[in-house]
């Protein structure tokens, strides 16, 4: 009979609530406890530090401020008298970001991370425009995996030995081309790493561009 | 059909209207004369061997000389895709409307007018509806478009 | 009797507390009308028109019928309350006249006034 | 206060109140008035507390349906959380529609609660725990009750909101058409007390849980269905809370209220909650009856009981739509409940129960 | 009531809700006010009932006119006025006179009450009343009235919705 | 009537007043805080993460917030989504709508200054705070339910650290 | 027990000023309401005081609660009807109710 | 004359409306609780995601398309690099389509399960709305391992995805949607059958096929009133079709169809996962695309299965790094369109059952 089979589904969803009434909840009390972000997490924007020197490794080239959708970086490193590119000002509008992470995949010097760290409400929005000492310090105890070994000494070293010179290298160092999966396969590095050294002349294009702009 | 059949197909039953190009790219793209136009989509909604009963899109293009409306469209009962479209003068620009055809293109028409300000001629609501109700700047989607608050991603 | 006097004096006193509070309420609440504040709350946007307006016949309907059947009940309750000493004169009477009024209802159903739309 | 809470009596302690006052030397009928004053402001504390407690109890029960937690921080599981709601809505602005019928608008509210709290003159919490033992005791909480429907109207017409004014239509429609079979159902039970005082009521079903109404009566489950059915319609409950449903009139008839008379509809809600369900107890369920446990123990222990029903209800059900609910009412639940009803007086007097 | 005392400050009381509502009823300009005011009167009525020991009468009387009618009259307020918005003057030309008439009848009828000897000495009758008897009575001495009573009241059902319903569907 | 203003300037000259001040204040901030009921307001992508705070895992319920579908009785709002220029005279008229006291959650870029639409967007508005007053900005796109979670502990403590003196400025 | 019977009386009055002064249908049904109720006032009181045996005056005051009540369902019914008829339910503005 | 009738009166449901699921404002004329008349006015969330992504380059205008359609994001992604894709005739590694369609069906499961549960709680029933979102939260779960965001994935790229799921993906996929799987019992035992549902929505808001397809009705809301059509299928992207799965088809077209059709959606989504998680082959994720990608001058309409019907973008490239056009066209567009042609004479309550049944959602009508 109808009603008699309406009033039973109707117990039945009352026993499918009732069950759960007795189950343990799932929520996750947050301030107490926390989500454990997974690797890789999308949270705020850090410029990395050297792990030995403590200096950032950005060398200003200025490939993530154009490979960000939103204009949310903003940053001057013109080159100075020995063409070498001083980083001048390196500001993320947080405001602004959109988390895509395209700046990360963009940078080739580990020097720019989208960290686990969330928690950055502030009262007033002008703090939300980091400027680099902060996304330094953001950064400074950021884990991250040093995948610039080869090109790091190269920098290191070549301000030392030939001053001059040092556009050429960058721009090897700046272009991997198409090499994005490098910067995002970071974790399982062996398809980039050859990748990279490929396509040298597309990246010397944009590097010069920007040059010029800066 | 295969893409292959329906060029055919097309060729040889919509040849004096529909003129193939070759910039689409997956599907037939296909020009035709706007005047022929409402024409032209009732004759291939109601062919039996194609019967492009379902409008996808209707997408207007500003190329900084000129308009062009592109209309995408499929069959539902063949699975098959088309595209066409036709360029309109920048100045003055009008169009039918094709919603006695396909009555969803109602909307997609208003934004069109809305946005680009062509014209839709036969169109029984052509209001506002996207932008602000008291919005006077024009047609935001040209690309001269500009206003004092709009501000350009600094080039990079 | 004196039972009754609780009545309406409990519903003094609630009435009284109830007020009380708005008052206590009153003191401690920030209080700051402008024109906009008081517009009529509608999704956000501008109410269009009235809103005292004429309403569906049917609402009309249905509280019709239900006169009807609470009138019936202020019957009922004297019977039931009787029906232990009453016995089957009662009982057939009262089934008299519930089935009467339960013509009426049958009526208005079947003339479809029971339907809302 | 005497030692054994079991055994308190309200009666007892408004006499010897009544005699404390007396020897005050005040007049005979300031006594009985000033008593009175002091039963129903304790009434009234009673009841909010409780009603703040249900509300918690409302939202923990959700929240552990769904999973949750519900209220974590404020006391232990949140126990004080309503109580800061309560202080809250105390201090926030009163908004006040332009458009608003002064007068209706301001006395809506204060006619709801006061409604709804007329109804716990007669209700039996315990064994002598009544403050006043009418002798029309059911009727008299069906017509006090009414004022609800009124005052929902009134919400409804004073804040000359479209939604609101719905929402105060269609509840009182509601209430209106579920109040029929409610009487039908509670009728099933007063042919067979005899008397329409809620303390015979519950003293006919005393003894052992057999007794109860619900067991004893030869169609007492389907009164009860009847009845609480009925009386979730009444308390403007899931699936039947067409009146402020969320989806469709945004807060119903409240919509235009905010911070204490807006508090005064929400409490009225749950005072109303706990009504129909005390009734339900009352007429079902034995009332206070019940060994070992102080009486009003078990009436509140039931009553919670009726109460997790009915917001288990509210949690598992979608809401009916306004012209099936009527339908629902009339079509079926009307007809059903005269049957019942016409049924149970037959068996009554032929003597087939126990 | 058990002493006279508080019967008295109640029926003060209770009549003073009774006519000075009764008298918003016939004299507010918004007729929602007046549909609200005349369920107070209504409610102060049942308070007079009490007062008379009419218990049940009181209930019933609630029940109904608060219950039922009340909402009647204002469904139908809501359902064909937009007069409770405007203010305008509900009365008519015969206010006057009216008024002139009512005063002239009120003196008499008064004046009647006053002078009339035999209720001053109406002896308390025994408060016999509750709900049993009246069911008693309904059932035997009333019985005719009682069925008849059904017919009205599904003659007046029938005959309002078909009044109500009209033409429409 | 506001007399609670005049609280402070009533008692703190009595010795020991101050105590009555602010454990007045203490309560009735905390009772706020503990209790701020949003505003179902959602636009875009944000609302759907403030759906999921609502939900099981992150449960807003346990901060006492639940959600008001009407402004007069809610006392915050999160602007979650984009706000464009056609909806800020309607997002200024809820505010405008809700009893104070009141408070604003900006979540999400857009909210906050356009976001991901401030360049080259005609039609977004570049930030709430051009329309109505904005405690508390949260940053992301969206923010996680975390974030938003924190947001609003920051708002409570900021409710809790307001006076009475400063009551009905705002 | 003549109070009860001024307050009767006066409660009538006052329906009945209304009645005649009110212009619309739905006014002059609440002061009909009132009338009734005065005439009720009055048989209970007269049962309270004076027929002492039985409850016949309140079982008169019930079947007048009855009537009352039918005669409002009725009289609304008809007043909705009038509406429908003439758009308007001030008794003025249509000439068949007008005495 | 003579007829009694309510006067009719104009109500705004929303933009702020519980039940519109975002800022569509609904000009509702009513006669009493009938709706005669509905007119939807959009625009609220019009952020001219068109204008901004024609200054974006072609990788740049991913997120943005994260945007457009926040629900099923994957799909946004998906479309976009497909269009892409086929404009630059880029070939696509095996791998990065078997975890692309991962994606998009495990999307398409998230969004059904917001579905589930705003189309419940607009009927009044608030549990299942927060079943819904718990058992997505296990999705959001395995999408932000992979991609690291929980809503806004930007993950499909252009010539392929962009990152490789680590290595707890697979069993963790698997768990959940076994998980999902046995919800679904309870998801039906709270709604199936319940009466209070069935009345609710058997019956109400009968979208004839005719009227669906003239209006470019799709995905779901289409197949529900009859028509067999699902682009997955008919007119394939990806590796769609690889998979052995059924297109769910009702034929009545009413609230409890569609409703029926998304929960059997859910089950067809979950056996493609799990044949795609067994299938799924080793290899590279990304063709080799340049950051400055320049596609040949062209034109493409692409389109693909989104949870709310097709999911279009016709883009327009002139052999720069921006597009000259890019266009979005959501399903919800023509089905908030078909609205008022299919929604009126019932009362209000079944508008809202309607509006939730279609599943509209306004970033993708607004854009
Ligand atoms: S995450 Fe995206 S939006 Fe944010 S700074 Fe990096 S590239 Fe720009
Ligand atoms: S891409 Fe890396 S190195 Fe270059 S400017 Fe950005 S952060 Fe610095
Ligand atoms: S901030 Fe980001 S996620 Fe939030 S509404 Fe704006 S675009 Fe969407």
């Amino acid at each position: 009979m109808g009603v008699f089979k309406n009033l039973k589904e109707l117990i039945k969803g009352m026993g499918i609530t009732g069950k759960h009434l007795g189950r343990h909840a799932i929520t996750i009390q947050y301030p107490e406890e926390k989500w454990t972000m997974p690797e890789g997490s999308r949270g705020v924007v850090v410029l990395l530090s050297d792990k030995k020197t403590g200096e950032l490794n950005c060398t200003g080239c200025g490939l993530c401020e154009k490979a960000c959708p939103t204009g949310a970086i903003d940053l001057d490193a013109p080159r100075g008298e020995d063409k070498k590119r001083v980083l001048k000002k390196f500001v993320v509008d947080n405001a602004l970001c959109c988390f895509c992470g395209l700046c990360e995949e963009s940078c080739n010097f580990c020097a720019i991370k989208m960290d686990t760290r969330y928690e950055m409400s502030v009262l007033d929005k002008k703090e939300l425009i980091w400027d680099m000492g902060k996304l330094q310090e953001m950064g400074k105890d950021v884990d991250y995996v040093d995948t610039r070994k080869k090109k790091k000494p190269k920098v290191a070293k070549k301000p030392v030995v030939k001053p001059t010179e040092d556009a050429k290298p960058e721009a090897a160092a700046v272009n991997p081309g198409d090499a994005k999966p490098a910067a995002e396969a970071a974790p399982d590095k062996e398809p980039e790493a050859p990748k990279s050294p490929d396509k040298p002349a597309e990246g010397d294009d944009k590097k010069t561009e920007s040059g010029g702009e800066n | 059909m295969t893409k292959e059949e329906l060029r055919s197909y097309i060729d040889s039953t919509f040849g004096s209207q529909l003129k193939a190009l070759d910039t689409g790219r997956h599907d037939p793209m296909y020009e035709i004369e706007p005047q022929n136009l409402v024409k032209t989509c009732q004759a291939l909604c109601d062919d039996e061997k194609v019967k492009f009963n379902f409008l996808c899109n209707i997408s207007a293009v500003d190329t900084t000389e000129k308009f062009e409306v592109v209309y995408s469209i499929a069959s539902l009962p063949n699975k098959l895709r088309l595209d066409f479209k036709f360029s309109l003068p920048y100045e003055n620009a009008e169009i039918d409307s094709v919603q006695e055809v396909w009555s969803g293109a109602n909307w997609h028409e208003r934004e069109i007018w809305e946005l680009y300000g062509i014209n839709i001629r036969n169109h029984d609501n052509l209001t506002r509806f996207l932008l602000p109700d008291d919005w006077d700047q024009g047609f935001p989607m040209r690309k001269d478009w500009d206003a004092p608050d709009f501000i350009r991603l600094p080039e990079k | 009797m004196s039972e009754y006097l609780s009545v309406l004096i409990f519903a003094v006193t609630g009435a009284a507390i109830v007020l009380f509070t708005f008052f206590i309420s009153k003191l401690i609440r920030p209080h700051n009308p402008y024109p906009e504040k008081g517009v009529t709350y509608e999704c956000a946007e501008d109410a269009i028109g009235d809103s005292w307006i004429r309403f569906n016949p049917r609402f009309y309907i249905f509280a019709l019928i239900f006169v009807i059947f609470d009138v019936e009940v202020i019957f009922l309750f004297p019977w039931a309350v009787a029906f232990g000493e009453l016995g089957l004169f009662a009982l057939v009477e009262m089934v008299i006249f519930i089935l009467i009024l339960f013509f009426g209802l049958f009526y208005a159903w079947k003339k479809g006034v029971l339907k809302w739309v | 206060m005497s030692d054994n809470l079991g055994n308190l009596e309200l009666i007892h302690v408004f006499y010897w109140l009544k005699e404390l006052l007396l020897s005050t030397g005040l007049g005979e009928p300031y006594v009985t008035i000033v008593s009175y004053v002091v039963l129903g402001a304790v009434t009234f504390g009673v009841l909010a507390l409780l009603a703040l407690f249900l509300v918690w109890w409302e939202r923990k029960i959700a929240a552990h349906i769904q999973q949750r937690f519900g209220p974590m921080r404020t006391g232990w599981h949140g126990w004080y959380q309503t109580i800061m709601d309560a202080v809250k809505l105390l201090q926030k602005e009163d908004v006040r529609v332009d458009k608003r019928d002064k007068f209706v608008f301001f006395w809506a509210p204060v006619v709801c609660f006061v409604a709804a709290f007329l109804a716990y003159v007669v209700m039996p919490f315990g064994n002598q725990l009544i403050v006043a033992d009418l002798s029309i005791g059911i009727l008299y909480v069906l017509a006090v009750t009414t004022f609800t429907v009124i005052s929902l109207l009134m919400a409804g017409w004073g804040s000359n909101n479209k939604y609101a004014l719905l929402g105060g239509m269609r509840s009182a429609a509601q209430v209106v058409s579920y109040e029929v079979p409610m009487v039908a159902a509670i009728l099933t039970v007063i042919v067979y007390v005899g008397s329409l005082s809620m303390v015979d009521i519950v003293e006919a079903q005393s003894g052992l849980f057999i007794n109860w109404f619900i067991f004893k009566l030869p169609f007492g489950p389907i009164a009860f269905i009847v009845y609480i059915i009925a009386a979730t319609a009444e308390a403007n409950r899931v699936p039947f809370d067409i009146p402020e449903a969320e989806q469709e009139l945004v807060a119903g008839f409240n919509i235009e209220y905010s911070g204490m008379k807006f508090a005064m509809f929400f409490l009225a809600e749950f005072v109303n909650m706990f009504t129909v369900s005390a009734i339900a107890v009352t007429l079902f369920f034995g009332g206070w009856n019940g060994v070992f446990l102080p009486s009003w123990v078990w009436f509140l222990g039931k009553t919670f009981l009726v109460v997790l029903l009915l917001m288990m209800f509210r949690w598992t059900y979608p809401r009916l739509r306004v012209d099936q609910l009527m339908e629902f009412a009339w079509k079926f639940l009307v007809p059903l409940a005269f049957a019942n009803l016409i049924l149970g007086s037959i068996m009554k007097y032929l003597g087939w129960y126990w | 009531m058990s002493d006279p005392g508080s019967v008295g400050i109640a029926f003060w009381i209770l009549s003073a809700i009774v006519l000075i509502s009764g008298l918003l009823v016939v004299s507010l300009k918004n007729i929602f006010h007046c549909a609200l005011f005349l369920m107070l009167c209504l409610t102060g009525v049942a308070g007079i009932f009490i007062l008379l020991h009419a218990e049940f009468l009181a209930a019933a009387q609630v029940l109904v006119y608060v219950g039922a009618v009340s909402v009647l009259m204002i469904f139908a307020v809501m359902l064909t006025s937009n007069l409770a918005r405007k203010k305008i003057v509900q009365t008519n030309q015969n206010a006057l006179v009216a008024f002139v008439s009512c005063v002239a009848f009120v003196v008499g009828a008064l004046w009647l009450i006053k002078g009339t000897e035999v209720w001053k000495f109406a002896t308390e009758a025994l408060p016999a009343n509750n709900t049993m008897t009246i069911g008693k009575l309904l059932m035997t001495e009333f019985m005719l009235p009682f069925e008849v009573v059904s017919v009205l009241l599904v003659a007046a059902m029938i005959g309002a919705i078909v009044l109500a319903r009209g033409e429409e569907a | 009537m506001g007399l609670i203003k005049k609280v402070p300037a009533f008692f703190e000259p009595i010795p020991g007043g101050g105590v009555v001040t602010t454990s007045l204040e203490g309560i009735l901030h905390h009772a706020q805080a503990c209790s701020l009921w949003y505003m179902l307001f959602g636009t875009a992508c944000c609302a759907i993460e403030l759906m999921c705070t609502g939900a099981s895992r992150y449960d807003f319920d346990r901060l006492g917030m639940i959600f008001r579908a009407t402004p007069r009785q809610s006392d915050l709002i999160i602007t979650a989504g984009t706000i464009t220029k056609k909806m800020a005279p309607r997002l200024r008229k809820i505010y405008d709508q809700m009893a104070e006291p009141r408070y604003v959650i900006a979540m999400g870029g857009c909210t906050i200054s356009g976001g991901p639409f401030y360049y080259d967007s005609y039609a977004v508005e570049k930030g709430v705070d051009h329309i109505i007053p904005v405690d508390v900005h949260i940053p992301g796109c969206p923010p996680r339910p975390e974030s938003l979670l924190e947001g609003c502990l920051h708002l409570q403590k900021k409710i809790k650290s307001q006076k009475l003196s400063d009551w009905q400025e705002k | 027990m003549q109070y009860y019977l001024m307050l009767a009386a006066l409660l009538f009055v006052i329906g009945l000023f209304g009645v005649i002064t009110r212009r619309n249908t739905i006014g002059i049904l609440m002061s009909l309401e009132l009338m009734f109720n005065a005439a009720n006032i009055n048989l209970v009181a007269f049962n309270r005081y004076i027929s002492g045996d039985g409850l016949t005056g309140q079982i008169f005051a019930i079947f007048i609660i009855v009537v009352a009540a039918a005669e409002a369902t009725i009289g609304l019914a008809i007043v909705l009807l009038i509406y429908r008829n003439w758009r308007g339910i001030d008794t003025d503005s249509y000439s068949v109710m007008k005495w | 004359m003579g007829k009694l009738k309510t006067e009719e009166f104009v109500v705004n449901m929303g933009p702020v409306h519980p039940a519109t699921h975002g800022v569509c404002r609904l000009m509702l004329t009513m006669d009493g609780e009938k709706v005669v008349k509905i007119e939807p006015v959009i625009g609220y969330l019009h952020r001219a995601i068109e204008k901004v992504c024609e200054n974006r380059t072609y990788p740049q205008c991913i997120p943005m398309m994260d945007r457009f359609e926040y629900v099923t994001s994957m799909s946004t992604n998906q479309v976009f690099s497909q269009a892409c894709e086929r404009l630059a005739e880029i070939e696509v590694p095996e791998r990065a389509e078997y975890l692309r369609v991962i994606m998009l069906e495990l999307n398409r499961i998230a969004s059904h399960l917001i579905f589930y549960g705003t189309t419940a709680m607009d009927m009044g029933a608030l549990t299942p709305f927060l079943y819904g979102l718990r058992e997505r939260e296990l999705i959001i779960d395995l999408f932000e391992m992979t991609c690291g965001q929980r809503l806004t994935y930007n993950y499909i790229r252009i010539g392929g995805v962009s990152k490789d799921i680590p290595k707890e993906f697979i069993p963790k996929c698997r768990e959940a949607l076994d998980i999902i799987e046995g919800k679904l019992v309870d998801y039906e035992g709270l709604l199936n059958e319940n009466p209070i549902w069935l009345i609710r929505t058997k019956g109400i808001g009968h979208l004839p096929a005719e009227l669906a397809t003239s209006f470019g009705v799709s995905g779901p809301v289409l197949r529900a009133s009859g028509v067999d059509y699902d682009i997955r299928r008919d007119d394939p992207y990806s590796i769609y079709d690889r998979f052995d799965w059924k297109v769910a088809v009702c034929q009545n077209g009413d609230c409890y169809d569609r409703y029926l059709l998304r929960l059997e959606e859910i089950r067809q989504s979950i056996s493609i996962v799990r044949q795609a998680l067994d299938g799924l082959p080793e290899g590279n994720i990304k063709a080799k695309v340049s950051p400055k990608f320049k596609p040949p001058v062209g034109e493409v309409y692409s389109r693909i299965e989104n949870s709310r019907g097709e999911m279009g973008v016709y883009i327009q490239s002139d052999g720069t790094t921006k597009p000259l056009r890019v266009k979005c066209r959501g399903g919800s567009y023509n089905q908030l369109q078909a609205l008022p042609y299919f929604g009126t004479g019932g009362l209000v309550a079944d508008l809202v059952a309607i509006f939730a049944t279609l599943d509209v959602i306004l970033p993708e009508v607004d854009r």
